[in-house]
């Protein structure tokens, strides 16, 4: 099933604007691939009305754990919910992204909560990954002992040098030696994944980058999440959320 | 337990349909409702030629509801009957498509290639807010859309031709007039309002389009004004929607003086919403003992005024 | 900090209004705020004579918002002036009168009245969907609004006079040129949009008026739209209302372009809605390093349409 | 102050549709008289919108209860609401029911959750209240033993017979022996109500009813609650909730 129900088995904050909620489906559902993502119903009324969309953080066997930054109206509400709670779901949805060849490096570059849409991937990827991580300050460097134990390499930058090295992770991407080998995977605010493309495209690199939209339904029928691609407006939520970096006209 | 209704010379089996836009092409939903259940499906509005549609963002939220500026982004005529067409054949459904045109020329050449390919009903938009050119001029002018509705009413033959009426209009009871003499088999109401979300961080309108429809709960009370309204005023049937999220709401419109009732922004939260409905209809008159649904259909009660 | 605006050539010491019909005669709200914190307080309108108002139900909540059928229910102008005026005159805010006649007689009977007791504001309410007469035909046609304004126009010397738009209408740029045409010194919007609430258990409308007025935060996005399209039109300072909950909302209007703002039902829900406003205001500017409200009125950024 | 926040102490069922709900004030406010009402917000989004009015049951030291019926959309939420939420509430509202003479012999009749509105009565009447009370069964008679306590006589009747006498609240009453000294206090639903100032009119006795009407503002500022009176229309939240039977136009 695609849209079930879930009951809430825990929702903390691990930051101060960042929460970890896992939750149990009650119906059995498909395994998610890294890169999908669930729409998450909030609360028992018709404000907020649209669903939001997360992505998967990982999965154990009976329970979905997502990492959420407090953001706007839904999850201020999101904060609130009880464990026990029961909220509808939607997914697994999305494509996912594809899985390394033998010959390439993965190297995953994650700026702030963009670290919840790879780190299924890394741990996916068991000890081969190499992770470039940012964050405003130590603070907001989350989930960082279970990523550490998952990944061949971490390499840390803050915006405030609080922690790892100072300044964004474009600088720390600028000085990791990059070659032909390393296929890129990112997820971030839009300026960096941005930034990243654009580094990308320069050093003839490949990669597949992780996109946000604003969405309806989630499934491909509003057309409400689109982005603009060579290929002309891609869903998000369909053709996406991960994109070749080449394919996107920004 | 009869749950049969007709809209011109189409029966549906139910009053449930979906709103043109909300569904997609049908298939997106297949694995969330029975198509084979549903009175009729509506699919996104198809123009000649394929739309890309507008730049993002194209949609937001607002307090219950939602605003879209998708541009009618479509596969085009020609594709959609080669690919879109065919899947949703498969079912036992009726199909209804929503068109739009720029010129009345462009709307005929759509009616006529669709009834020619034997759709169970054409939608004209006439109503859509969303696009620079094309649809907006026809909604604002009764009379033009008159000779709109006349023109295409020629060439359309076979299917049931429904007429779509925008509520940016200071009396709806004057379009809907205009398209029951035109012709029309019946009109459907309400498409979505024109508004505007504004971002104060950024300071710029969230929709990069700047204006947007309204759509969802929100606009429910408006759209069931205006049903009512149309429904005693014209003889053809009223297709009601706005904001129906549940039975209830359903039957509240049907009790304004809808015949069907079609389900959009409800499926983007509940993708079952459709089915959900249906089977609330069921429930309400196995408890109200209500056999026929067309007891329903325009049984709102009035109060004598001097009571 | 400045946030002083001018509304004609009333000068407010901050953008903080009240709007029409909820928030009394000003009595009942001096529990809850400090009525000399706030811009201006327009009270409820006020009719020639008393009027009785609509039986009940009057209201009743729908989703995101409520819907009023008060039917103008007022003390009528002779004890307005006598028992309510004094009291509200006591503080140090500005005085807006709301008016509603059903001739246009009767609009300049009340207007001079007013005028001559030295109101600050007088606000001409052309838009009240729930009174059978009156108020209605005005608002329709933008020719019979211009000739009702400039009568009234010619007896107000020394009040602001503003005109208050209604959102039925398909085109809220017509009315507004109009009134500016014809004098007025701004204009305000949006009053409340016809709709219609159906109770399924009693197969009834749920107001005995059947149909009433929507507001709150459902209709947010539409009055935003109308507020932007109005004051792009018009060269006359807009007033702009419509779901106002709380500071971001206020900002957001006052950057599609309105110079000040009125709080309606959100009085219902938080009775200090309009003070917290007003704090919330400040606390942006603040943040934002904002030294005059002025660099907010109509600062939205819109994108180039080919980025 | 009459608009304050409240923590939630106690949210418990009473029957299948009723709840208690004891909430602490978190700042001075005026002590509520019987016959009052408070409109509790409810939830943290815009829907449901307005709050809801609901009579004052007890008033202890620190905290007040309302017992309540799920109703609609509002009361559906509210049984939700856990210990410990911070609520806004406005109130004491309204007027109240007037204390008797010495010489009345206070007659409270309440049907169904009427009983909510005239139970803080029968408390301050100390003993002295005669009370007619009836509901739909036995399961539906609420407070009946804090009730019993604090009244004089209590009469009771259940629609279905499973308490008390067989019959509705107007069969009570029409063999209850009334006579002159009798002042009567009703609050129930519309028909009973009107029925109970029917039956005072006619055999000439005074008394009080405690009216419902859709509210939005609670303080008379809206105008919405009006109910019609010989004096004019009247506004439930303001004039009322407590209205003269003689006063009310049906
Ligand atoms: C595929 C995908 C995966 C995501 N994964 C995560 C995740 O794992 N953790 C996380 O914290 N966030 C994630 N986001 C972003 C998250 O969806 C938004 O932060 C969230 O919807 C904000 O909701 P709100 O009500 O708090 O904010 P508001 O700004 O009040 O939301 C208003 C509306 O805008 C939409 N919206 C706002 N920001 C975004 C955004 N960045 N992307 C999409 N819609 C948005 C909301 O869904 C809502 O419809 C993801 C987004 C997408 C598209
Ligand atoms: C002065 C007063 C005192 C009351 N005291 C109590 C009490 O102690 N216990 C109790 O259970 N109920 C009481 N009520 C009724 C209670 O307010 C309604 O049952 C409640 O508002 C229903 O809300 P809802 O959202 O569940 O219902 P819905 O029907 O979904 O509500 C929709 C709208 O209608 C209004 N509404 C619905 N029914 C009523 C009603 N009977 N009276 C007023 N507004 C209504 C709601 O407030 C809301 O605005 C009282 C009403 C008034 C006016
Ligand atoms: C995302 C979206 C896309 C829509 N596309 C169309 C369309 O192509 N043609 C059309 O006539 N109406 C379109 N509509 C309007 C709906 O069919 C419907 O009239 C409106 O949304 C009101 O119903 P609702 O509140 O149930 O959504 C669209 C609405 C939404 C939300
Ligand atoms: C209960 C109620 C009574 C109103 N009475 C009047 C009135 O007398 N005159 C008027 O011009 N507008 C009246 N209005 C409209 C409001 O002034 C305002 O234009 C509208 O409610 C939109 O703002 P809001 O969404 O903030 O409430 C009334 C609105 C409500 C809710
Ligand atoms: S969210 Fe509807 S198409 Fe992607
Ligand atoms: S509820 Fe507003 S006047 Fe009574």
């Amino acid at each position: 099933m695609l849209h079930f129900k879930a009951e809430i088995k825990e929702n903390i904050p691990v930051s101060k604007n960042h929460y970890l909620l896992t939750f149990t489906p009650l119906a059995k559902t498909p395994v998610p691939l890294p890169g999908q993502f669930y729409m998450i119903g909030i609360g028992n009324s018709c404000d907020p009305l649209l669903k939001r969309p997360f992505s998967i953080l990982t999965k154990s066997d009976d329970s979905i754990r997502i990492l959420y930054r407090i953001k706007g109206k839904g999850t201020t509400l999101m904060k609130e919910m009880k464990t026990g709670t029961v909220i509808n779901v939607m997914g697994p949805l999305g494509n996912s992204y594809p899985i390394p060849k033998k010959k390439h490096t993965p190297l995953i570059i994650a700026g702030g909560i963009g670290i919840a849409s790879v780190f299924y991937l890394a741990e996916k990827l068991k000890g081969k990954a190499i992770v470039l991580y940012g964050a405003r300050g130590k603070h907001e460097l989350l989930m960082l002992d279970e990523l550490r134990g998952l990944v061949k390499e971490l390499h840390i930058s803050t915006d405030d040098g609080s922690y790892g090295k100072k300044g964004t992770i474009i600088d720390l991407l600028n000085e990791f030696h990059v070659n032909d080998k390393h296929l890129i995977y990112a997820c971030g605010p839009k300026g960096m994944i941005r930034a990243v493309s654009e580094f990308a495209l320069e050093k003839g690199l490949k990669g597949y980058i992780s996109l946000e939209e604003n969405m309806a339904c989630g499934i491909g029928a509003c057309m409400g999440c689109a982005v603009k691609t060579l290929k002309g407006y891609k869903r998000v939520c369909k053709e996406g959320p991960v994109f070749n970096i080449k394919d996107i006209l920004w | 337990m009869n749950l049969e209704v007709s809209i011109g010379k189409l029966r549906l089996k139910n009053p449930v349909m979906t709103a043109s836009g909300t569904f997609g092409y049908g298939e997106e939903y297949s694995d969330f409702v029975d198509l084979n259940s549903l009175g009729a499906v509506v699919v996104k509005g198809i123009s000649l030629t394929p739309m890309q549609g507008n730049p993002p963002p194209r949609i937001c939220e607002t307090p219950c509801g939602m605003l879209n500026a998708i541009g009618l982004q479509n596969v085009g005529l020609k594709k959609f009957l080669k690919e879109k067409l065919p899947y949703i054949r498969n079912f036992d459904t009726k199909l209804i498509v929503n068109i739009l045109g720029s010129t009345v020329n462009e709307y005929v050449r759509l009616a006529s290639a669709l009834d020619e390919a034997r759709v169970d009903g054409i939608e004209l938009n006439v109503s859509c807010p969303n696009v620079k050119k094309g649809g907006i001029a026809f909604c604002a002018d009764s009379r033009t859309l008159g000779r709109l509705v006349s023109k295409v009413r020629k060439s359309v033959n076979h299917s049931t031709l429904i007429v779509k009426l925008s509520p940016n209009v200071t009396d709806i009871k004057e379009p809907a007039k205009a398209a029951e003499e035109a012709g029309a088999d019946a009109v459907s109401l309400i498409n979505t309002i024109t508004a505007m979300a504004v971002d104060l961080k950024t300071r710029k309108p969230v929709l990069k389009n700047i204006t947007g429809g309204l759509s969802g709960p929100a606009v429910k009370p408006i759209a069931l004004r205006m049903v009512w309204e149309v429904s005693r005023t014209v003889n053809i049937p009223v297709i009601g929607m706005g904001g129906i999220m549940n039975a209830e709401d359903a039957l509240e419109f049907m009790l304004a003086g809808a015949t069907a009732v079609a389900v959009g922004t409800a499926n983007f939260i509940n993708p079952s919403s459709t089915s959900d409905i249906l089977e609330g209809i069921k429930i309400y008159m196995k408890e109200n003992k209500i056999n026929d649904i067309s007891e329903i259909i325009g049984g709102l009660l009035i109060d004598n005024p001097d009571d």
